[in-house]
């Protein structure tokens, strides 16, 4: 479905992680859909989760010899040596959406990302200040052991440190899934009774699924609970703007043109900024509902 | 001979809802062939696998040599000198048959496998039965005789004080049963002890020295064989007076010669390549075509291509005169065919379902899953089969595994009279059955025959083919090689014929 | 010496397909027929090659070993956070993650044996327990920065003629060897295929079947922790969510190579097909670069059915018989 | 001759899992210091409660479970029961995003196209003669890859109120789809015990050579069992996206067939095939669902989530395994004789 590449049209290699959620989806759209706007020829490799497919498709645009190649890491770590073959095949890296962790920093040549540290610190300021430092929090985490969890976890637990009423009195794992979320929702309900007030959830999905089960408890989210969540789908946004969700940290999937830029600009030997990060928003019910035309995903 | 080699006292084992033995005792001596000898089910299997410490008994002693042993599994007993083939062919189908034989103890050095030396070690071991074959071939491919004969060279390869074989010769001809008894009798020479299975009394009288007889767990007694007869000896196995007849079968059945009407089935030119070329063969109601041949030479894959399990490559069946292509045992059995199989383990029996379940299973499945057959209906099918062919079980609801062989094979023969066939291809029926049951086996096909069936018989002991059948088809090297019917049915034409006119021409590797 | 051959037929049709998939893929993909690619096949397949091993041997005896992807997560966390956060020598690590993961084999294999419960359950509880161990030490990933362990990581075997093997080929080629003397030029290996092929008949053949059982599971398990050390090295570092779903890629390859998973029949030059036969197909799809997430799943199934279609249509004519 | 028929009560696979579920409502109750665990109030006119969210939330399990548990009876297994879940969930959702269609069509079309999938891995083992977890992995990669195709990769919300009846409905009190699930056990267990069904397919998975040879179609037995996990576990999908009001063909079903195969173990069946116990199943999932319900209520920790889950495996295993049982038997009529 790409148009045939001419001589000259940049090759452009992308290890995306997989298709695990519609966040996922919007990203791998945004960097199709611009590479084809660019005449760019892009393999595009998914990883289906696993980072040793996605060393294997580094290693594989190196042995096809593109032109650059952007990384989108499942994990931070695990990166260095085959980092370091590119390095020796002189094919630029760019990293993209979450940072990795290398001895070396010169072995990519620029990172574009969002920062789930920063969004999860986020999430904390706002509760901090919209409850004034005092509630019980309930928090739905995303798939264990996965970095966005891990980071959107410790940040978040870091932000509140400050507020010594301020509380998690409950972590369970929904595996990032609407499902697992309602599920893990219902059963802290039946635990914790009304004996807590905030519920935070490392992504919007698991926030709707919890939604749907605090309505069925017969409690009124965004009121009786209030909620925050990371990624703003549309979805989510939505829900803001209905007053079911009280903010979303915004976790901008749209790279596409960010990254080609880079790309274009390192392969003409322009130099670029080591680091940019896509600009995250937040929406609580202040913006939500003026937000929700534009959103595009 | 003061001490003997092998001393068994009061051995029991029960499982559950039977005891299979009952403070039996049993010895052999060193250079003496010991038959050991009963009914089906009547715990002969069940003492030799105590012996090889398949399972551990309840009561008893096991002495070898004087010194008392327990062996806890079937390699401590090797270990000890006792070599086994166990009554089911117990090798593993999916190997070659060099390694069949030689698999535990293969020649190597350093723990490296020396390939060449194990086949020709093999090679060897087979050929001291007379057997000659490509070692290398997969075991499951084999039928079922030549996997029992690679069986005992397997036993015989090891080095051992006692050997034991259960029922080998159940699934051989007379050439392999005098091969098979030849070396039994150097061995004896060689001063081994054998303990010998089998329910063909003719054998006990040809080889054994003495002989033990086992009747439902218990010990009747020990005799010289020579001292007793066989008449005395069936009552002991039966615990009951027989008349002459079954002890030595050999009357002529009613052999009219019944040119009936058009036939049941007719074959014309029906062939398979690497099975059986250009077949004719003809099967009438109220006949028993009897097949016979030496190993190999196509009996089974007759049977099999005419109950649809195989597809023929060439020539033309006709069912009651219509031209018929047969495609699945399923047809086969909806058109009233019932098939028999040889291979009781693997093609026959659910060995974790009932007795009552498998004996129903071929009329449940031939009248499909929504018509069914009240339980009340499945339990008197059942009581009445077990009844009627003395089938030995606790009861109905028995998971199959747990009956001896012979009954299983009961149950499997009443499995397809349950079907009420028009042709029934009975292929080895009588093998591992007791004499007993053999010749009530024998009643029932006489009376399929007066019923007005058609009945297929394959058998390897010519004997019985002679003694059943109204017609005898023989192959030879996959074709037919000569039809006998009437009075000329006699046990020295048809070994001519199935040995293609001298009988001592040596089978050819078919490959 | 027919029969010789046809029992070797399997493997041949396997060696086969791969081939004609190798050539199908270097004909449409620039580049393809390379060294580097070829070698590519071994290196990016090491851990699961390696776990393949294993997982061979146990098919081999009729059983099936889900723990393992569990266990290379295990693995790979243990040695990163033993080198990295207390300074263990990687050697001393090494050791301990194989000994832990034969351990757990033999735990597993304990219990299918003495207690005869099933594989699959058995080993599935084997994942549980030993990836709920890995997140236990970290559910965080941890880089590697132990000279030998980054110098074995960047470390390639140059034999000539413009071939690098790395590391990870090396283990894996090695293994291989290993793994096809154990299976088929010693006992243990043949005793194996006996138990798969019939166990109640290995058992009255006098064979030792438990012992065997048991030190198969614990050979995987060990296999399982190389395959981990391996991920280690290739990735420099240790992730506790690494190998997940790992074990039915091994499964699929091991049966792709001609293996049998009711046990009984195979040959470790299968394994070594299905290893470049997964490896290929990976890799072409990567060459081709074009197919979105569903689309390269679906592929990818429908490839592997080709494949298996293939083979069958080959090997249906030669045994028909059975 | 009461004694009898509790020695055959304690003989049914029923029995250990059962068991494991009174001692995990017991480890509840002890943590809680309080019946919380047990209490099932009235809200909206429907029954609220742990107990409620385990029989609602493992309905789909025990639904995959009793497909899963005819394919294991034929010695088959089946591992696309998750992607057809997400298959299911995808055929119902894109039709009923279009308000024309209603939802009786759209629910017939994502059974009807699961129920194919099914078929094509049973003619996949039976014709082609692959072996089941193979034929079973092509279709679980495929169907997760079709799945994501009809919905575009997005999570697709579903807002039509009789499909939501289907995974948030009650009935008499009981979550829909729970009554769903007992109502086809019921109606499965008659169709198979009064037919020749249930003998047939533990006949097939007993020994299939001696099946065919006594003139059983075995191709058909076994097609019709993996569509019948097809259908399970389309069905299945329907309940999850009606739950969460949402297909998601991403992640939904994911894990699902180790969870079903795991209550069909647990449930006494074995995985060699042969006899069969759907009630086994049943209990197995719901085994599954109140560990689940446990390790949050007792606030495990996600990161050791797999080891208690690891633990009640080996139990049941120890308890299951005859060695242990005669143990446990010897140990009870030594008892019974002091
Ligand atoms: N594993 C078992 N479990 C339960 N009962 C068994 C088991 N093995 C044998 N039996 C029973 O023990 C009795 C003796 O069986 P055994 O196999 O020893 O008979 P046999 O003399 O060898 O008969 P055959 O001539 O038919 O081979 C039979 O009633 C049989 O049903
Ligand atoms: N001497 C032999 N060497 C190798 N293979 C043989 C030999 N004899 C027979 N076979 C194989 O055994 C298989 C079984 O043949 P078949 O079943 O038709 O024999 P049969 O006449 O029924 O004999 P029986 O049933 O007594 O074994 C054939 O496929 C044949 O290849
Ligand atoms: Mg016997
Ligand atoms: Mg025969």
């Amino acid at each position: 479905f790409a148009p045939a590449a001419s001589a000259k049209a940049l090759k452009v290699g992308f290890a995306q992680t997989g298709a695990e959620s519609g966040w996922r989806t919007a990203n791998t759209d945004s960097m199709k859909s611009e590479a084809v706007a660019r005449g760019i020829d892009l393999k595009f490799a998914d990883a289906q989760g696993k980072p040793e497919n996605q060393i294997r498709a580094v290693r594989s645009f190196i042995a096809q010899g593109v032109d650059a190649i952007i990384i989108a890491p499942i994990v931070t770590t695990g990166w260095e040596p085959v980092l370091r073959e590119a390095k020796q095949a002189k094919i630029p890296v760019i990293v993209m959406d979450r940072a990795v962790q290398v001895s070396d920093e010169s072995l990519y040549a620029c990172f574009i990302g969002s920062d789930f540290a920063e969004e999860g610190r986020m999430a904390a300021d706002w509760l901090a200040k919209y409850t004034g430092g005092k509630g019980r929090i309930l928090e739905l985490q995303g798939t264990t052991g996965s970095d966005p969890a891990n980071e959107r976890r410790r940040a978040f637990a870091e932000g509140i440190a400050k507020y010594p009423d301020l509380k998690v009195i409950d972590s369970q794992s929904g595996d990032f899934q609407r499902q697992q979320g309602k599920e893990v929702m219902e059963a802290l309900l039946k635990k914790h009774g009304r004996d807590f007030d905030i519920v935070y959830s490392h992504n919007d999905d698991m926030a709707l699924g919890a939604i749907q089960a605090i309505e069925a408890a017969g409690l009124k989210p965004g009121k009786d609970v209030i909620i925050v969540s990371i990624d703003a789908i549309k979805e989510g946004v939505t829900a803001v703007a209905d007053g079911k969700i009280n903010c979303v940290v915004e976790c901008n999937p749209l790279f596409g043109p960010k990254a080609y830029d880079a790309v274009a600009k390192i392969v003409a030997g322009q130099p670029v900024p080591r680091k940019q990060y896509n600009k995250d928003g937040l929406f609580d019910a202040t913006n939500a509902a003026a937000a929700l035309p534009t959103r595009q995903y | 001979m003061t001490e003997p080699l092998l001393a068994m006292r009061g051995i029991g084992k029960r499982f559950p809802g039977v005891v299979a033995l009952n403070g039996v005792d049993f010895s052999v001596r060193a250079g003496e062939i010991h038959a050991l000898l009963g009914e089906n089910g009547a715990g002969k299997s069940t003492l030799i696998k105590v012996l090889t410490g398949v399972y551990a008994p309840d009561a008893g002693e096991i002495l070898l040599n004087g010194r008392r042993v327990a062996p806890a599994s079937p390699k401590e007993a090797e270990a000890c000198g006792i070599s086994t083939v166990y009554q089911e062919v117990n090798l593993v189908p999916s190997l070659s048959i060099a390694e069949n034989i030689m698999l535990g103890r293969q020649p190597g050095r350093a723990g490296l496998l020396n390939w060449r030396a194990l086949r020709r070690r093999a090679r060897a071991a087979l050929a001291r039965l007379e057997i000659e074959c490509d070692v290398e071939a997969e075991l499951g491919s084999l039928s079922v005789a030549l996997q029992q004969m690679v069986a005992i060279a397997r036993a015989l390869d090891l080095q051992a004080r006692l050997l034991v074989l259960d029922e080998p010769t159940a699934s051989l001809d007379e050439k392999e049963v005098a091969d098979l008894f030849a070396i039994m009798r150097r061995l004896r020479g060689e001063g081994l002890g054998i303990v010998f299975v089998t329910h063909f009394l003719e054998q006990v009288y040809a080889v054994t020295d003495r002989l033990t007889v086992l009747r439902n767990g218990e010990l009747v007694g020990e005799h010289t064989t020579a001292g007793l007869s066989r008449l005395a000896l069936v009552s002991q196995m039966l615990g009951r007076e027989v008349t002459a007849e079954i002890a030595a079968p050999g009357v002529a059945a009613a052999k009219g010669e019944k040119k009936s009407a058009p036939p049941l089935l007719a074959a014309r030119g029906l062939a398979r390549r690497g099975a059986i070329q250009g077949l004719d063969l003809e099967l009438h109601c109220g006949e028993v075509t009897g097949l016979a041949g030496l190993l190999g030479s196509g009996r089974t894959e007759t049977a099999r291509l005419l109950f649809g399990i195989d597809r023929a490559d060439a020539g033309e069946l006709r069912v009651r005169g219509t031209l018929t292509r047969l495609r699945s045992p399923r047809e086969a059995a909806r058109l009233g065919f019932a098939f028999c199989s040889e291979d009781r383990k693997i093609e026959g029996i659910f060995p974790n379902l009932s007795v009552r379940e498998n004996l129903i299973f071929a009329l449940q499945a031939k009248q499909g899953a929504w018509r069914v057959l009240g339980r009340a209906e499945q339990v008197q099918l059942t009581e009445h089969y077990i009844a009627a062919l003395r089938i030995k079980t606790p009861g109905p609801e028995t998971p199959i595994r747990n009956l001896s062989g012979g009954n299983q094979q009961k149950v499997l023969l009443a499995r397809w009279l349950a079907t009420q066939p028009e042709l029934i291809i009975l292929d080895e029926p009588t093998r591992g059955i007791d004499i007993g049951a053999k010749a009530e086996i024998e009643q029932i096909i006489a009376k399929l025959r007066a019923d007005g069936l058609a009945v297929l018989f394959i058998s390897s002991e010519i004997e019985e083919v002679v003694h059943n059948s109204t017609r005898v088809v023989v192959l030879r090297e996959r074709r037919r090689v000569a039809e006998f019917t009437g009075g000329d049915i006699t046990a020295g034409r048809l070994m001519s014929a199935m040995a293609g006119g001298h009988v001592e021409s040596k089978r050819q590797d078919s490959e | 010496m027919k029969a010789s051959i046809r029992r070797r037929l399997p493997l041949l049709v396997t060696a086969g397909t791969f081939v004609v998939l190798f050539v199908t893929a270097g004909i449409m993909y620039d580049g393809f027929f390379s060294s580097r690619v070829f070698v590519n096949l071994f290196t990016d397949t090491a851990s699961t090659g390696v776990a393949a091993v294993g997982m061979t041997l146990v098919i081999f005896s009729g059983g099936i070993d889900l723990s393992v992807g569990a266990v290379i997560g295990f693995t790979s966390i243990l040695m990163a956070t033993l080198v990295e956060k207390h300074g263990v020598h990687p050697a001393v690590a090494a050791t301990a993650a194989l000994a832990l993961g034969a351990g757990l084999g033999a735990f597993m294999g304990m219990l299918i044996q003495v207690f005869r419960q099933p594989p699959f359950l058995v080993t599935l509880a084997g994942m549980f327990l030993a990836r709920g161990g890995a997140w236990w030490i970290s559910t965080e990933s941890t880089e590697i920065k132990h000279p030998l362990l980054v110098g074995l990581s960047g470390f390639a075997w140059e034999p000539g003629g413009g071939l690098r093997l790395p590391t990870t080929a090396l283990v894996l080629v090695a293994a291989l060897a290993a793994g096809y003397v154990l299976a088929h030029h010693t006992r243990f290996g043949r005793n194996l295929l006996a138990i798969g092929g019939n166990e109640q008949s290995a058992l009255l053949m006098g064979l030792p079947v438990a012992a065997t059982k048991i030190w198969v599971y614990t050979l995987n398990g060990a296999c399982a922790a190389l395959a981990g050390l391996v991920a280690v090295i290739y990735s420099g570092s240790g992730n506790p969510s690494q190998g997940i779903g790992l074990e039915l890629d091994a499964i699929a390859v091991v049966v792709i190579g001609g293996t049998l998973l009711s046990g009984g029949r195979g040959h470790m030059l299968g394994t070594l097909f299905g290893i470049l036969i997964f490896g290929t197909i990976q890799s072409a799809l990567l060459f081709d670069g074009r197919l979105g997430s569903a689309w390269l799943r679906i592929v990818v199934g429908l490839l592997l059915l080709g494949f298996i279609l293939l083979q069958r249509l080959m090997l249906g004519r030669a045994d028909r018989r059975s | 001759m009461s004694e009898t028929r509790l020695q055959s009560f304690c003989r049914s696979p029923v029995v250990w899992p059962l068991a494991g579920i009174l001692l995990l409502v017991l480890v509840n109750l002890v943590h809680d210091r309080s019946t919380a665990f047990l209490q099932v109030t009235v809200t909206d006119g429907h029954l609220y409660g742990t107990l409620v969210d385990i029989l609602n939330q493992g309905s789909r399990c025990m639904l995959v479970a009793l497909g899963m548990t005819l394919v294991i009876a034929v010695s088959g297994v089946d591992l696309s029961v998750g992607s057809l879940m997400a298959v299911g969930a995808a055929v119902a959702a894109v039709l009923l995003a279009r308000e024309a269609h209603s939802v009786a069509l759209a629910m017939t079309a994502a059974l009807a196209a699961t129920a194919l999938a099914g078929l094509a891995s049973g003619l996949l083992v039976t014709w082609v003669r692959v072996q089941p977890i193979v034929a079973t992995l092509i279709l679980m990669v495929v169907g997760r890859g079709v799945a994501q195709l009809i919905t575009d990769g997005n999570v697709i919300i579903i807002q039509r109120a009789g499909f939501e009846f289907l995974g948030n409905g009650y009935l008499l009190g009981l979550p829909f789809s729970t009554v769903l699930v007992v109502a086809l056990y019921l109606g499965a267990q008659v169709v198979l015990r009064r037919s020749a069904a249930g003998l047939f397919i533990e006949a097939a998975g007993d020994n299939e050579t001696a099946s065919r040879f006594a003139g059983l179609a075995v191709g058909r037995v076994k097609c019709l069992a993996y569509m019948t996990s097809g259908l399970c576990a389309g069905l299945a999908g329907l309940l999850a996206a009606s739950n969460i009001r949402a297909a998601d063909t991403l992640r939904g079903g994911e894990n699902m067939e180790l969870d079903a195969i795991f209550a069909v173990v647990v449930g006494g069946t074995a995985l060699t095939g042969g006899r069969f116990s759907l009630l086994g199943s049943l209990v197995g999932a719901l085994l599954l669902q109140t560990l689940t319900v446990t390790m949050y209520n007792l606030g495990v920790p996600p990161a050791v989530a797999p080891v208690p889950k690891a633990l009640l495996i080996i139990g049941v295993c120890l308890l299951q395994s005859e060695k242990s049982r005669r143990w446990l038997g010897g140990l009870w009529s030594a008892r019974k004789a002091a």
